[in-house]
């Protein structure tokens, strides 16, 4: 995590609310998450002009403009590729990288694997709905295989992507799933998520009302996970395989070293440079 | 030796150096090249191989002149091989002619058939049998020292640059090498006779010896760069391994990116954070960067791309140079996403045509493409130290901005003053979706076409001054080109000028946004334009078409690579059509 | 109701549907369309809505009339409104006059100034009181009847339609919503007139009622698709959502790929099968492609793109039309990579235009670039049935292919016989490298300029017959124009012609490669262009430019979207010029 | 696995080596792979022409032309893309897709994930030598942290990417690693990889000599898997995660049925889907 500007008088969540009406249709679970979002940086006192937000496109990745940070509501799938950059090159900030399951599992999901193998101390959250939303339903890789849908008739038949073993995997250094049904403890997963050094990844499951209502009912499903936050990959492992898709909770916590190249302790000239090429 | 000649005057002398892989002619190559820099000669080397990773064939060309040497000549005045193996595979890039001298080892067979029909003389060395006779020595530090005496370099030239090799860390080979350069400088004395450089004082003014692409990594840093992403790939990957370890020293840093979706993206964000940002790539590269480009036109984020070109099109021929990226740069991306396309014209010039396409990137937060190719970026040269343009990348940023802070305003000269994060109060979200002045998604049309017009703007408002294009010459004849053509066609002037016949040269630096006025003026009063490039469907004569009123008669001259448009070609053309 | 007119010849008459989403204007727009179809007349309507993803506002605009119509018109007779909410973002799509008629609902406040200002007359019905004394029925349905009656669409057309909409499966509505029908289409009776549609005999030749996204499938199954692999993006998916059950029928599949460089890769290793195959995207997905589509060049594998565009750049306006991905669709590939664009010019021709595409891309085993727009794919329009042009796709394989089988063989037409796998003897790797006559690399200048040669000459000999282009009409100015353009000139050419103004028409539909002696040939004698496009930076006139001779003064007509060309803009220009 | 056309005369390895003289270094792991293969596919009894090698570009994507099969060289990263549309379209064809570990976990990290995930009936075979060869040395997904190179001086500092565990967490349905130093062992597995229905991954060791000789001691370090060939992905995901990268052998075998949507099936004519748009 990056330094908080400490500053005198406590900052709230509505401090962080932008005065733009989101396009979400009324009922989406991305209102919740943009709350959850608001809460968790007002936990940590952060100030908006030292936060960014970066996203794709989707439904989901309109979030940038909902909040009072710097934000950049980029190409669809490279959220993460942009969000890498940003925070490399700009250490003092806190990133928050946005998105839905199309955005960061489908087109992005090579920036997904190799975000969480890089480490850069960035916090991800994808608002998962198992459908592509913006573009009107069709499946996305978390997708139920007998989901029916235009695109997939009889539905896909295909496995679902399963994001927190992906990520296991690959190396993220933080693992939880929230949801957006519960917009405090999905708060506090994303202030934790944030505080911890390293690639921070929080899948929210994030009904879409309109394209999938019968999502509704997740809030009969989501549960808190049975065990413990572990720093143990193999434990993780075993467990996360055999995850129903609706454990909440921190489910995995590491230790590995952010990875932040030395940006601004450069000790030398330009043109001290010019040496090498002197005949 | 026999009959000492002298080269003609800027020609120089141009000699190739060729053998197996692993028999060391790249080493002896620079060597040469360095000896002749330290002495005084300007000169440039194209390092050459065949398809094989490791080992196959290798060939070193050189060109050695009194005068600044941009390309290849047309012809070598010297051949000298280790072994004939595969060299035949060469042939079109070792044009011989009656006069041209090759050497090689009578031990290792003869010349191929398709050198030798050319009427090429032929001389014999035993290099392999003179190197074994000093034991320790190699052959190729034979080879260097009768290519130094043949075209009249100092022996003790040579043997400093040797020295300076091998002196510190292996000094068991220093002695035999300098032995074996020495009795290779013997041998040549009884050799038929090659033309010889012109005489050259030292020089006082600081030269230089690089490629391109170091060229080109210096001026991103010049201008300004201090965070790049890329993914490796051929002819480009030296200027992010140049780069890596040179940013870390003055405080940038360089990420290895998954791939160039990845590169591009994290440029683009890292410059949103208001840190000067580059990528480097090859066509393929470039063509998966596309779409991202088109948010840093509409977002309005500055990057710099660095492509440096090579035969295509696919995955074509990664290490051999070509023109052919001219389209895509400049009308590759989707929508009305106009942006700068910017080409050096020399391998010192990508130095400054890369600041200067860092210093128009920040000044307009607008994506440039850069246009090198795989001969400036692998070739090396001694040049004349590059000055410092001050092109420093400078962004217009709002300082202290307020609630009503537009990110997109409309100003009179297109560009608006970009917010930084961290930045209290300018908070905006960068969009690629059409918006309004504050940045807030739209799809009026009036929005839309406010924001088309804005970007427009401030690309064709900007004063690019004299940079634009290198222009020489007088004449009704001119020829425009632009690139890595610039060297050959300046060549095939001079031979022009000295048949007394005038031709005026713009060689385009900006490619876009095109300057059609500028060219025009530079134009008045011309009756015949050939344009030159190296491609094979004219992609820069039909972007001049599109874009450009040309005044008289047109003509195209071009060919794709990977071999380059010689002097001597272009020289023809020219004296022909002044003819007609 | 007052003084009936008769529409103007072939304009027909223009209507809105206005109100918020969810109001079920789309459907009573859909309902009014489809009466009318059945009635004997052609028409078309576009769907347009606000921001929000579900709810926000929207409007059907439809156009009716007695002959074929290709866009909509440039003002409305006649606009009814649900209610009011946010109608002014559509106020630029909605041209009203003098002479045209608001109809809306008291209780829900007053039209936008924006709408009132234009002097258009203002009738009230209270459609939502009307439909609350209906129980079961709704306010759309009321609108339909007023719509119905107000332009003289027969009311028992209109009640078929619904019939057949609730009749079979949702009964209980159906005799509400009918009797809200005729309680609108009484309630018009008192209204101030608008003009009516002219009679139609019932047609004895088919119709077909569909959308060009519609069309353009099943022109690709024409033409013999029978793999399709795609990810889903505005205003493109609808393709692809028909395309997925329609392939299972006929014995081919569609793949859901996981971004856009699998979709384009996908068709490309199913093409390599021996497989005609297509994918589909708009313009950032084409972008993501272009690195592919060079290997499909390099490696001649034939495979069909439709380019659905939409306004750009980035992700720009994903919802409204533009023709600006003409630019990166013709040279948006890096190195020099000849291949097909071709552009449908009706809703209708998104079918022939489509199958012709595979048939080229087959024929001559070349990637072709299919640009429709939004306009063209999601709006729905009444058309004759198009005849099978029995454009198949049809490649030349080689059959029996011998030991000595070179997959790029250099023919004289340019196009080599392919051997598909599974086929005994013929096995060869198809490569993105440069590479000789059989297939192996080669970085040689002679087999690179020789298949770069051929796959240009495989299109320039190709005999694309007329379909190249439509072509109509006489006189020394002519308009050049592509794409959804082509409806606007041609209502524009109408009026000029009534004017006894004539003026030529040239739609291409083959882009590239360019057909400059055709061109010519069409244009013999002509004095005036008038290049029409809908984009900000004249990408076709500057492609005009680079690719042919133009004869005479040329002027472009254009602005970019979101807003349609109208003809009065183009009707405007050309009269004005043809007085000069 | 597709029904290889069973022939008169067994075929020989021999048949499957095309004439064409590969363009790698003396001693490069990759011409024992190419045994390896042309031996696995003798043992099948395949014939060359129903056969398609597929790569992307790299020093080990060059393998289709040197076999005598059907060889698509596609562009880098894409391999399992292009070999996906192939088999999907042509499911009577063998497909067998190839490349090294720069193509197949760096640029095509999102093809690996989604193929696995896809499960069509393909064999992708990773010649893993922890660099990038052709571009002549640098460092890759697999490299090791503190490897040097001009682009990495002083190491990446970055965690390996582990791709049997992606490959298991994404849902390949064999997952294997054998070592290019034994190629019968290596032949055994790549003909039990083609036979598994489904998708089949086999991740080799191959020694890149020029670029990192020390890969020559790799011959000390590889040894067989201690444990038996599992088919719980739970238990696989613990070993796995635990691996020392040097395991060899079939580590995952399941029973997912192969992805085939029906091609060539269809009942109706062209013309017949007219009705739909009649009025
Ligand atoms: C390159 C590219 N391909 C496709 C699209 C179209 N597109 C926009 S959003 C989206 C998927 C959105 O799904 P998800 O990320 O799950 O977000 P949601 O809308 O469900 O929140 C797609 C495919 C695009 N904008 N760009
Ligand atoms: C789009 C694109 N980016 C980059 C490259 C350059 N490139 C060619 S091969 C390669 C990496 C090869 O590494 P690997 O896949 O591990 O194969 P190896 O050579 O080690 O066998 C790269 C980066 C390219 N050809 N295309
Ligand atoms: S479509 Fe679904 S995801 Fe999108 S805004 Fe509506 S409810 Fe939310
Ligand atoms: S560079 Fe390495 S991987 Fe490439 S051919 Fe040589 S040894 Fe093999
Ligand atoms: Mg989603
Ligand atoms: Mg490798």
């Amino acid at each position: 995590m990056s330094t908080a500007s400490v500053a005198a008088a406590p900052i709230t969540a509505a401090a962080f609310k932008s005065a733009y009406k989101p396009i979400w249709c009324p009922g989406c679970g991305d209102y919740s998450v943009l709350s959850s979002i608001t809460k968790a940086f007002a936990m940590l006192d952060l100030r908006p002009e030292n936060v960014a937000v970066v996203s794709g496109i989707g439904c989901s990745s309109r979030i940038p403009a909902y909040t009072t940070c710097y934000g950049f509501h980029g190409v669809h799938g490279r959220a993460l590729a942009a969000g890498t950059g940003l925070k490399v090159a700009r250490p003092d900030l806190t990133v928050l990288v946005a998105g839905g399951d199309g955005d960061g599992y489908s087109i992005g999901g090579n920036h997904f694997l190799h975000a969480c193998r890089r480490n850069v101390d960035l916090t991800y959250i994808v608002m998962d709905n198992h459908v592509y939303g913006m573009t009107k339903g069709q499946p996305s890789p978390t997708t139920e295989p007998d989901w029916e849908s235009k695109l997939s008739p009889g539905g896909t038949g295909l496995r679902t992507f399963h994001p927190l073993v992906v990520a296991l995997a690959s190396g993220a250094n933080f693992i939880a799933r929230t949801f957006a049904g519960d917009p405090n403890g999905t708060a506090q997963i994303i202030a934790d998520a944030i505080r911890t050094p390293g690639f921070s990844f929080v899948e929210i499951l994030s009904p879409c009302v309109t394209l999938r209502p019968e999502q509704r009912g997740w809030k009969e499903q989501a549960h808190p996970a049975s065990v413990a936050t572990t720093s143990d990959p193999a434990k993780a492992a075993r467990y996360l395989m055999t995850d129903d898709g609706f454990n909440i909770g921190v489910l995995y916590k590491g230790n590995r070293k952010p990875y932040q190249p030395p940006m601004g302790k450069g000790t030398k000239r330009v043109a001290d440079l010019e040496a090498e090429f002197s005949i | 030796m026999h009959d000492k000649v002298k080269a003609q005057g800027g020609r120089g002398v141009s000699i190739a150096l060729a053998g197996s892989g692993g028999a060391g002619v790249m080493t002896a190559g620079n060597m040469l090249l360095k000896a002749a820099a330290q002495a005084g000669w300007y000169g440039l080397m194209v390092r050459t191989s065949g398809p094989q990773i490791r080992g196959g064939e290798a060939a070193a060309l050189l060109r050695i002149s009194a005068e600044p040497v941009e390309c290849l000549d047309d012809r070598f005045d010297l051949v000298i091989a280790i072994d004939w193996q595969n060299i035949h595979r060469f042939a079109d890039e070792l044009p011989l002619d009656a006069g041209s001298l090759m050497v090689g080892d009578p031990d290792q067979g003869n010349p191929p058939e398709v050198l030798t029909q050319r009427g090429t003389r032929l001389a014999q060395v035993p290099i392999k049998k003179m190197a074994k006779a000093i034991p320790g020595s190699w052959p190729n530090m034979i080879m260097l020292g009768i290519a130094a005496a043949l075209v009249g370099l100092p022996l003790d030239a040579v043997k400093s640059v040797v020295e300076a090799a091998y002196g510190k860390k292996k000094k068991e080979l220093l002695t035999p090498n300098l032995a074996a350069v020495e009795a290779g400088f013997a041998s040549a004395q009884t050799l038929p006779a090659v033309p010889q450089l012109a005489a050259v004082e030292p020089t006082q003014t600081p030269r230089w010896l690089l490629t391109g692409n170091q060229a080109a990594g210096y001026g991103a840093l010049r201008g300004g760069v201090r965070f790049v992403a890329g993914y490796p790939i051929t002819p480009a990957t030296e200027v992010l391994e140049w780069l890596s370890p040179a940013l870390t020293k003055v405080g940038g840093t360089l990420l290895q990116a998954e791939d160039e979706l990845a590169s591009i993206n994290m440029i683009i964000g890292a410059s949103f954070g208001g840190v000067p940002s580059l990528t480097v790539t090859a066509g393929p590269g470039l063509a998966l960067m596309a779409e991202a480009l088109g948010l840093a036109v509409a977002a309005e984020v500055p990057v710099v791309v660095l492509d440096v070109m090579r035969g295509g099109p696919s995955t074509g021929i990664p290490a051999k140079s070509e023109q052919s990226d001219v389209s895509i740069a400049l009308f590759g991306l989707h929508g009305d996403a106009p942006h700068l396309v910017i080409a050096p014209n020399s391998i010192a010039d990508c130095l400054g045509a890369t600041q200067w396409a860092v210093h128009l990137a920040e000044a307009m937060q607008s994506p440039a493409i850069v246009l090198s190719d795989q001969f400036f970026g692998q070739t090396q040269a001694v040049v004349d130290r590059p000055a410092d343009m001050h092109f420093i990348g400078e962004r217009a940023k709002a300082s202290a901005p307020t609630e009503a802070y537009k990110r997109y305003a409309l100003t009179e000269s297109g560009v608006s003053p970009m917010s930084i994060p961290g930045t209290p109060g300018g908070a905006y979200t960068a969009d690629g979706l059409t918006h309004n002045e504050r940045g807030v998604p739209s799809s009026q049309a009036a929005d839309h076409l406010a924001q088309l017009d804005k970007r427009e703007r401030k690309l064709l408002r900007h004063d690019y001054g004299d940079y634009w294009a290198e222009i020489d010459g007088q004449g009704e004849i001119a020829v425009i080109t632009f690139g890595s053509c610039t060297g050959p066609v300046r060549d095939a002037l001079a031979r022009a000028a000295a048949d007394g016949i005038k031709v005026r040269l713009v060689s385009m630096r900006l490619l876009a946004p095109a300057q059609p006025e500028r060219l025009s003026e530079a134009l008045r009063g011309v009756k015949k334009v050939l344009v030159v490039e190296q491609n094979h469907s004219g992609q820069f004569h039909r972007y001049l078409r599109a874009d450009f009123d040309l005044p008289g008669e047109v003509r195209s001259l071009r060919h794709p690579g990977p071999l380059p448009i010689h002097a001597e070609e272009i020289y023809r053309k020219i004296t022909e059509w002044s003819l007609m």
